[in-house]
C-alpha cells in the first residue's frame, strides 16, 4: 500500500485533539453527571489522568515498533494469518466506532436542529464529505484540521467565557457526595469514550508523522489541552444547568449554548456554537473511517486504499441506520459494553502485542 | 423512490467495478463488489423494516458476563 | 484519478438534494410566531393558550384597526397534543422558539406544573429563555387576552417589564426554566415563580380601544412571587416578602427601601440600594440546624423628607440602623412566611445543610419537608450607606429650622 | 504521474517549412508569394543595385508591422542610393557578407537560410533583404507596430503606488521588468508557443532565488502546451493550472508590474505572453488573492485592518444569500424576535420561497453586471439605474421579493466587488449557488457540510507544488507575517518559506528608530 503522505506532528498533535473531544464534548457531560452526580468534574480529570498514562503507553508501544503501523505489528509478532485475523477485527472496531459517531452525529443533528429529515440522508451527506476527505489522503484532512481548529477552539471559548457569568459552584457541592466509586465508574467511562479509541492513531502516527523528535512532551502537551476542554465543559454545564438537568440531558452541551445570553453580543447562537462539535465529530469520524479503510486495504495487500473507500462509506453508512435502533439502546449499550470492546481493542490487543513481541524477540523495522 | 436510490446505488457499484476491472485490480474489485453487496443489501433490507441482525448485540453478548460483574461490583 | 471522485459524488449529492427537497423547512410567512403560552386545567385536561403576532400589524408604520396580536386556545390530554390541535385553529403552523412568556393559571399552578416543565424542557423548539409566570387569581388564557399600550406585543411587555423589575425593583424575579427545574430536582430547594395579573377589566383589556387610551383601564402587572412546594403553587408572598426573599437569595440588583421619620407623618427616608449581597451559613450542631442569613447592602441616599442634618456622620450610621432594623424584620418576616405559613424551602436551606454537613443531610432527606420549619434562622443585616446623592442636607430641615 | 497520462500531449511538431532557400531569386520569391496568398499586406521591393546594376536584390516586409521610416532610411535607401557606386559585381560570391557587414546599418540582423524562418521573421515585422545567388537572406530588425502605450492599469488600481500598467508588446513589459529590478540576476527566456499565432511567452524568473524545481516544472509545462494560437495569457494559464476542476485560480495574474516585481522578488516565476497586459505568476497561494499592491504601499497597520477586512468580505459575498435563507427557512430561532417580526412582516405576500427569491436576485444581479460589462460606457449608468433603482425598488413594491432579500443582494455584490483579483471573485460568485442550494436544503447544516467539503478541497489544491493554502495549512509560522496580517516593513525580512526554498532572508530587519537622546544632546552640546 504506498503511503507517501506526510503529516507534521503539529497537524498529528491538532488531529489527536480534536479526535479526543469529537463526541465526548457532546456527551460525556451528561455520562459523567449520570455517573458520578456533583463530582463530574472530578471524574473528568480522573479520566484525563488515566488517560495521561494511556498515552504513555501508546507512545511506549510506538517505540518499541519505529516505523510500523498497527497492522504491520500485527503480522510481524502474531504471523501472517493470525495478524491478519487480528487485523480484520480491528477493521470491524473502527467500522463499527465509525458508524456509531456517526449515528450520534446525525442523531444530534435531527434531534435539535433538523428534526423532520431523514437521518440517513444526513447520514449519506456527511459521509460524502468524509469519503471525499479520505479519499484526498490523511494529510489533506490535516491541513484541513489546521484551517478548522481556531475556530473550533473560539467557538469552544466562547461556551466557556460566556458561561462564567451564570456559573454556580454551590450547584456541584458537596464533593464526593456519594463516596469514590461513582467518581471512578464515571471516570473509566469516559476514558473508553474519548482516550482508549486513540489506538486508531497508530494508523497515522508511526508512519507518516515526520517529526518525531522529542515527540512525548509535545503529544502529552496537546492532549492535556484536549482534557481540559472535556474538564472545562464538563466543570461548566454542571455549575451552569445544575447536576440533575445535566444527567438528564441528551445534550447538556447544546443546552449551555442556548442559555448563554450576552444581551446584544451572543444570544440564540447555539446553532452557531453547534457547529464547532460537528466539525470535531466530523474530524473524529474521518480518523475512525480512515483508520478502517487503511487497515483493510493493508490487511488484503491492496495497491491503495483508495479504491475500497466509496464502498467502505457505503457500509458505514448501512451500519449507521441499523447499529442503533433508539436513542435508549444507544445509551445502554455504551454503558454496558463500549467500556469491554474499548478496552479489548484500545488496551488488551496492543498490550498483548507488546508482550508477544518482548517474549519473542521481534523487533519494528527501524525503518522501512 | 427507492427504485431511484437502487437504480443510483447499483450505477455507481457498476461504474467503481469497471474501472477497477478496466485497470485489472482483480482483489480490489472482489472486495470493492462484498462491500458494495453488503451495504446496499442492509440498506435495503432495513428501508422495507426487514430487521437486519444489529453487530452490536453479537459484542454485547460476548461482553455479557463482564459488564455483569462489572455492574455488581458497581453497584 | 484525483478529480473524477469529485465530479461524481458532487453530481450524485446534487441528485440526491434535488431528489429530496428540504423536510425541516419553513417559509417565514408559514409561521405563526407564538410569545406567550398560556397553560390551564380544564376538566382533567390542558387547555393551551398561544398568543400569536400578528407580523404586519405589528411592523406597520401607520396604525391599523386590527391587534398586534391574536389568541388561540385548545384543549389537549397532554400540552404538545393541544399545541398541536392548535391547528385547527390557527392559519399557520405555530413556531415556539420566540417564546417570551410561559403562564400558568393559578388552578393549574395548584395542581402541579411538573407534567408541564416536561414537555417544556424535551421539545427541541423550545428554548431557555423564556420566563416563567403564574397568573394570580385568574386564568393564563384570560391574561394573554389582554393588549398592552407602548410594547405591541403584551408578552414582549411582560418580558421587557420583568426585566427592567429584575435591575431595580427587589421583588421581581425573573424566572427561567433551568432554575426551576434545578430547584425542583433537588431535594433541598423549591422553586418561586413570578406572579403576572391583569389590573382592570380583564374583558375590556381585550379590546383595541384599551390601548387607544393614554391610561390604558386595564393592564398586565408584575406583582409578587409565587411560592412553590415541589411542583405545585403553595401561596403567594406579598411584596415585602418578595421583597425579603429577593435579599436572602441574593438577587438583588437595585431597588428601593423605604424608612419612616422618628415622626411618622413627617414622611420617610428612600435609600437607593446600588448593592446587595447576601450569603447564608449553616451549622449543625447536636442534630439541630441552624441557618444565619447575613445581608450586606450598599446604598445612597435618593430621597429624605425627615429633617435630618445628613452632613454628620453619627447622624448617617443612625440611619443605616433604622434601615438594618427594618430590613432584619422584612427578612425575618419572610422567613418566618416559609416556615411556618407556607413550608416551602424556596431559600434552599436544605441544599445549604446538604453542602456543610452531608453526613447529617442523610438523615434528614427523607424528613425534610417536616424539619424545615423548625430550622433556627440567624438575619444579619448590615446597612451602609456610601452616598447621599447631588445634595448633602434636606431642605426640609432648613424650611423647619 | 496518472494527472497527465490522460491528455497524451506530444510536443509540438514542427510544421513550418524546412525548405532551404534557392540560389534563384525569382524562385524563392514566387513561392513566398504562392504560400501567402499574395497577401496585400505583405510588400515585395524588387530592385537591382550596384554600379551596373547586375544584382537582384528584393526586400520584403510587412506593411504596419515595422517601422516604415526605419525601412526607408536604412533598408532601401542604403541598398539603393549610398551603395550604388560600390563596384558589387567584382567581390563575386561574397557581395552577401559584404552586404551585411558593410552596409545595413539595423541594430539587429539574423542569417535565414530556410523559407520557414523566412516567413517566420517577414510575419513578425522584420525586414528581409534577399540576394540573387546567395542561399542566405538576411533579416533585420525593424519590428515597430502600433500599440497602446503604458497606461494606468484598468484593473487593480490604486489610491497610492505608481500606475504604471503592462502593454499588450512583450518587450515593453519586460522592459518595465527590468526597469524595477535591475539586477544581473533578473532572468528573462523567451520561447515562442502555438503553431500558428507562434507567440513569444517570456518566463521572467530571479535566478538563485527561485525554486529551481518550480522553474523547471515551469518549463516543462510551457514545453508541454501544444495548441494552434495563443491569443491571450488565459490560454497559456488554463494549460498549465495545476488542477482543471477547481473553482479557484492556481495561477495569479496582475497587470501591474510592481505587483509582478514583487512575486518576482519572492522567488515567484513570471510568465508574460505577447499581446496580453496580463502578467501570470506561478506559484499561486490562496492568500496571494487578498493582498493587494496597495498593502504594501500603505502602513502596515491599515494595510491589516484593509486586508481583514478583504477577508471578511470574502466571507459575506460568498456566504449572505445562503446563511439568509437558512436562518429565515430552518433557523428561525437565531433571529431576534422584533427582526424576525419585520422580516416576516416583509415576507406577507411574497410568493416564492426563500431560496427561488434570493436566486431571482443573484441571478438577476449577474445578468445586470454581465450587461454592464459588455454595455457601451455611456449606455452603461442607465443600465444601472434600471437594475438598482426601477428594478430593485419597483420588486419590493410589488411584492415579489421582500426588501430584506434585496438589502442581502446588494450586500453579496458590494462584497464581491472587493477582492483584489478580479479570477478570485469570480470563483465566490460561483460557489454563493452552490452554497445557496445547501441552505436551502439543510439550513446551516447544509453551508458547514459545504464548507467542509469546499476547505478539503482547498487543502488538496497545490499550485505548482506549493500546498494552496499555506502558509495556513501547513502552517507555517514565520510566514504569518504576510497572510492575514501584514507585518511592518521592517519585519518582512524573509521570503515565504514553501516559495523560495533557498535564500530565505531577503534583508537585515531592524526597526526604524529616531535618533538616541543622548545623542542628540551630544550634538548640541558640540554645536
Amino acid at each position: 500500500m504506498e503511503l507517501n503522505e506526510k503529516v507534521t506532528l503539529r497537524q498529528f498533535n491538532l488531529l489527536m485533539i480534536l479526535f479526543i473531544i469529537g463526541t465526548s464534548i457532546l456527551l460525556s457531560p451528561a455520562s459523567l453527571a449520570n455517573y458520578a452526580g456533583n463530582d463530574a468534574w472530578l471524574s473528568a480529570i480522573l479520566s484525563v489522568g488515566i488517560g495521561m498514562i494511556i498515552v504513555i503507553f501508546f507512545w511506549m508501544i510506538s517505540r518499541q515498533f519505529p516505523g510500523s503501523n498497527l497492522v504491520d505489528v500485527s503480522e510481524q509478532v502474531l504471523g501472517k494469518w493470525i495478524g491478519k485475523a487480528v487485523s480484520l477485527m480491528f477493521v470491524g472496531f473502527s467500522l463499527l466506532s465509525a458508524s456509531t459517531v456517526l449515528w450520534v452525529i446525525g442523531n444530534f443533528l435531527v434531534t435539535q436542529i433538523m428534526p423532520a429529515t431523514p437521518m440517513l440522508f444526513l447520514h449519506f451527506l456527511l459521509m460524502l464529505a468524509v469519503v471525499y476527505g479520505v479519499l484526498l489522503g490523511i494529510e489533506v484532512i490535516c491541513r484541513t484540521v489546521e484551517i478548522f481548529f481556531p475556530y473550533i477552539v473560539t467557538l469552544l471559548m466562547i461556551i466557556f467565557f460566556f458561561s462564567i457569568p451564570s456559573v454556580q459552584i454551590d450547584r456541584i457541592r458537596p464533593w464526593l457526595d456519594s463516596g469514590f466509586k461513582p467518581v471512578l465508574e464515571g471516570a473509566l467511562f469516559d476514558v473508553s469514550v474519548s482516550m482508549l479509541p486513540l489506538i486508531v492513531l497508530f494508523m497515522v502516527y508511526p508512519k507518516l508523522v515526520t517529526d518525531k523528535n522529542r515527540a512525548l512532551p509535545k503529544v502529552l502537551t496537546s492532549y492535556l489541552i484536549a482534557g481540559t476542554f472535556i474538564i472545562a465543559i464538563t466543570f461548566i454545564t454542571t455549575t451552569v444547568l445544575g447536576v440533575k438537568i445535566t444527567a438528564n440531558q441528551a445534550y447538556p452541551t447544546y443546552v449551555v449554548a442556548k442559555s448563554l445570553n450576552i444581551e446584544g453580543l451572543i444570544q440564540r447562537a447555539e446553532v452557531v456554537i453547534a457547529v464547532s462539535w460537528i466539525l470535531t465529530i466530523f474530524f473524529k469520524l474521518s480518523l475512525y473511517f480512515y483508520a478502517s479503510v487503511t487497515v483493510l486495504a493493508q490487511t488484503l495487500n491492496l495497491k491503495t486504499y483508495r479504491t475500497i473507500t466509496v464502498p467502505m462509506g457505503m457500509l458505514t453508512i448501512a451500519l449507521s441506520v441499523i447499529v442503533y435502533p433508539s436513542t435508549t439502546y444507544a445509551n445502554e449499550w455504551n454503558e454496558t459494553t463500549w467500556l469491554w470492546f474499548a478496552l479489548t481493542f484500545g488496551i488488551a490487543y496492543p498490550l498483548l502485542l507488546s508482550l508477544i513481541a518482548m517474549l519473542r524477540g521481534v523487533k519494528g523495522r527501524s525503518h522501512p | 423512490m427507492e427504485v431511484i436510490l437502487l437504480t443510483t446505488l447499483l450505477v455507481w457499484a457498476g461504474a467503481g467495478i469497471r474501472k477497477l476491472r478496466k485497470q485489472g485490480l482483480w482483489k480490489d474489485m472482489i472486495v470493492y463488489a462484498c462491500l458494495w453487496a453488503t451495504s446496499t443489501t442492509i440498506i435495503t433490507l432495513h428501508r422495507f423494516n426487514i430487521p437486519v441482525p444489529n453487530p452490536l448485540d453479537g459484542i454485547a453478548y460476548v461482553y455479557q458476563p463482564l459488564s455483569y460483574l462489572w455492574k455488581q461490583w458497581f453497584s | 484519478m484525483k478529480q473524477k471522485p469529485l465530479l461524481k459524488l458532487a453530481t450524485l449529492s446534487l441528485c440526491a438534494l434535488l431528489l429530496s427537497g428540504c423536510w425541516s423547512k419553513r417559509e417565514l410567512n408559514e409561521l405563526g410566531i407564538v410569545t406567550a403560552i398560556g397553560i390551564d386545567l380544564q376538566d382533567d385536561q390542558y387547555k393551551v393558550t398561544v398568543q400569536v403576532i400578528n407580523p404586519s400589524e405589528v411592523s406597520s408604520q401607520e396604525m391599523t384597526t386590527r391587534t398586534a396580536v391574536s389568541t388561540y386556545t385548545a384543549v389537549g390530554n397532554s400540552i404538545f397534543e393541544a399545541i398541536r390541535r392548535l391547528v385547527t385553529q390557527t392559519p399557520r403552523q405555530v413556531y415556539m422558539a420566540h417564546v417570551r412568556e410561559i403562564i400558568f393559571g393559578e388552578e393549574m399552578a395548584k395542581k402541579g406544573i411538573g407534567k408541564a416543565l416536561d414537555f417544556l424542557s424535551r421539545d427541541h423548539e423550545m428554548r431557555t429563555d423564556f420566563h416563567l409566570t403564574v397568573a394570580e387569581g385568574m386564568e393564563a388564557e384570560d391574561l394573554l387576552k389582554v393588549l398592552t399600550p407602548l410594547e405591541r406585543i403584551p408578552a414582549e411587555k411582560a418580558y421587557s417589564s420583568i426585566k427592567a423589575g429584575e435591575k431595580y425593583w427587589a421583588p421581581v424575579q425573573s424566572v427561567k426554566i433551568s432554575d426551576v427545574l434545578s430547584a425542583m430536582l433537588s431535594e433541598g430547594d423549591n422553586p418561586v415563580l413570578t406572579g403576572m395579573r391583569v389590573v382592570g377589566d380583564p374583558e375590556q383589556g381585550s379590546n383595541l380601544d384599551n390601548v387607544e387610551k393614554v391610561n390604558s383601564p386595564t393592564r398586565i402587572k408584575i406583582s409578587r412571587l409565587a411560592v412553590f412546594q415541589k411542583d405545585h403553587l403553595a401561596g403567594w408572598l406579598t411584596e415585602n416578602q418578595s421583597k425579603g426573599y429577593s435579599y436572602i437569595v441574593d438577587k438583588v440588583h437595585s431597588s428601593a427601601e423605604f424608612v419612616p421619620c422618628k415622626d411618622a407623618d413627617k414622611g420617610g427616608i428612600t435609600l437607593e440600594v446600588f448593592d446587595s449581597t447576601s450569603s447564608m451559613e449553616a451549622v449543625v450542631q447536636a442534630g439541630n440546624p441552624k441557618v444565619t442569613i447575613s445581608i450586606n447592602i450598599e446604598a445612597g441616599i435618593a430621597e429624605v423628607e425627615c429633617p435630618l442634618k445628613l452632613s454628620e456622620t453619627a447622624v448617617i450610621h443612625q440611619v443605616e440602623k433604622q434601615f438594618e432594623k427594618r430590613m432584619n424584620n422584612m427578612v425575618t418576616g419572610t422567613v418566618e412566611v416559609l416556615q411556618q405559613d407556607l413550608k416551602s424551602d424556596v431559600l434552599g436551606f436544605g441544599e445549604l445543610i446538604h453542602r456543610t454537613d452531608k453526613t447529617y443531610w442523610k438523615t434528614v432527606q427523607e424528613d425534610w419537608e417536616n424539619i424545615f420549619p423548625d430550622v433556627e434562622t440567624d438575619v444579619k443585616v448590615n446597612v451602609k450607606i456610601k452616598r447621599t446623592g447631588t445634595i448633602v442636607d434636606s431642605y426640609q430641615k432648613d424650611m423647619e429650622g | 504521474m496518472p494527472r497527465y497520462s490522460r491528455r497524451k500531449r506530444q510536443t509540438p511538431k514542427e510544421e513550418t517549412s524546412t525548405d532551404k532557400l534557392g540560389k534563384s531569386l525569382q524562385t524563392n520569391i514566387a513561392q513566398f508569394k504562392q504560400t501567402l496568398g499574395d497577401s496585400t499586406d505583405i510588400v515585395i521591393r524588387n530592385f537591382k543595385a550596384g554600379q551596373t546594376g547586375s544584382m537582384d536584390i528584393a526586400v520584403l516586409y510587412t506593411s504596419g508591422l515595422v517601422n516604415e521610416a526605419i525601412v526607408h532610411d536604412f533598408v532601401l535607401d542604403t541598398l539603393m542610393v549610398q551603395i550604388r557606386q560600390t563596384p558589387l559585381d567584382t567581390i563575386e560570391k561574397q557581395d552577401y557578407q559584404i552586404i551585411k557587414d558593410f552596409a545595413m546599418t539595423g541594430g539587429n540582423i539574423t542569417d535565414i537560410d530556410t523559407m520557414g524562418k523566412l516567413f517566420d521573421h517577414v510575419l513578425s515585422g522584420d525586414t528581409v533583404v534577399m540576394l540573387d545567388g546567395s542561399i542566405q537572406a538576411m533579416a533585420i530588425d525593424t519590428r515597430d507596430w502600433e500599440s497602446r502605450g503604458v497606461e494606468e492599469p484598468s484593473t487593480q488600481s490604486v489610491v497610492r503606488g505608481p500606475k504604471e500598467g503592462f502593454t499588450e508588446t512583450l518587450r515593453t513589459n519586460t522592459a518595465l521588468m527590468r526597469r524595477r529590478i535591475k539586477d544581473e540576476n533578473l532572468w528573462i527566456r523567451t520561447k515562442p508557443i502555438g503553431k500558428k499565432s507562434k507567440t513569444d511567452v517570456a518566463v521572467v524568473y530571479l535566478n538563485g532565488v527561485a525554486d529551481e524545481k518550480v522553474v523547471k516544472e515551469v518549463y516543462h509545462r510551457l514545453d508541454k502546451i501544444n495548441i494552434d494560437a495563443i491569443l491571450d495569457s488565459g490560454y497559456v494559464e488554463e494549460l498549465i493550472q495545476d488542477e482543471t476542476y477547481t473553482p479557484f485560480p492556481t495561477v495569479y495574474n496582475s497587470e501591474r508590474p510592481d505587483t509582478i516585481a514583487a512575486g518576482i522578488l519572492e522567488g515567484k516565476i513570471a510568465i508574460i505572453v505577447d499581446g496580453s497586459p496580463f502578467v501570470l505568476l506561478v506559484p499561486a497561494l490562496f492568500v496571494n488573492f487578498f493582498q493587494a499592491a496597495e498593502d504594501y504601499f500603505q502602513r502596515a497597520d491599515f494595510s491589516t485592518l484593509i486586508r481583514m477586512v478583504r477577508y471578511l468580505a470574502f466571507f459575506l459575498a460568498m456566504l449572505t444569500p445562503s446563511v439568509y435563507i437558512a436562518l429565515t427557512t430552518y433557523h428561525q430561532e437565531m433571529i431576534p424576535t422584533s427582526l424576525l417580526v419585520s422580516l416576516s412582516a416583509q415576507r406577507e405576500g411574497v410568493p416564492f420561497p426563500a431560496f427561488v427569491e434570493a436566486l431571482l436576485m443573484e441571478i438577476t444581479f449577474e445578468i445586470l453586471r454581465e450587461a454592464g460589462v459588455r454595455l457601451p460606457k455611456a449606455v452603461g449608468s442607465a443600465i444601472s439605474i434600471v437594475g438598482a433603482l426601477v428594478l430593485g425598488q419597483a420588486a419590493v413594491e410589488a411584492g415579489i421579493v421582500s426588501s430584506a432579500m434585496v438589502i442581502v443582494v446588494s450586500l453579496t455584490a458590494i462584497s464581491s466587488f472587493v477582492s483584489p483579483s478580479f479570477s478570485f471573485a469570480i470563483s465566490i460568485r460561483m460557489l454563493r449557488f452552490g452554497f445557496m442550494i445547501l441552505a436551502a436544503t439543510l439550513g446551516l447544516f447544509g453551508i458547514l457540510l459545504g464548507l467542509i467539503i469546499l476547505t478539503l478541497h482547498l487543502s488538496s489544491l497545490r499550485s505548482f507544488g506549493v500546498p494552496y493554502l499555506s502558509p495556513m495549512a501547513p502552517f507555517i509560522v514565520a510566514d504569518q507575517k504576510d497572510a492575514i496580517l501584514r507585518f511592518p516593513r521592517w519585519k518582512l525580512t524573509t521570503r515565504p518559506r514553501l516559495i523560495s526554498q533557498q535564500k530565505i532572508t531577503r534583508e537585515n530587519g531592524e526597526a526604524p528608530k529616531p535618533p538616541k537622546r543622548s545623542r542628540r544632546k551630544k550634538r548640541k552640546k558640540q554645536e
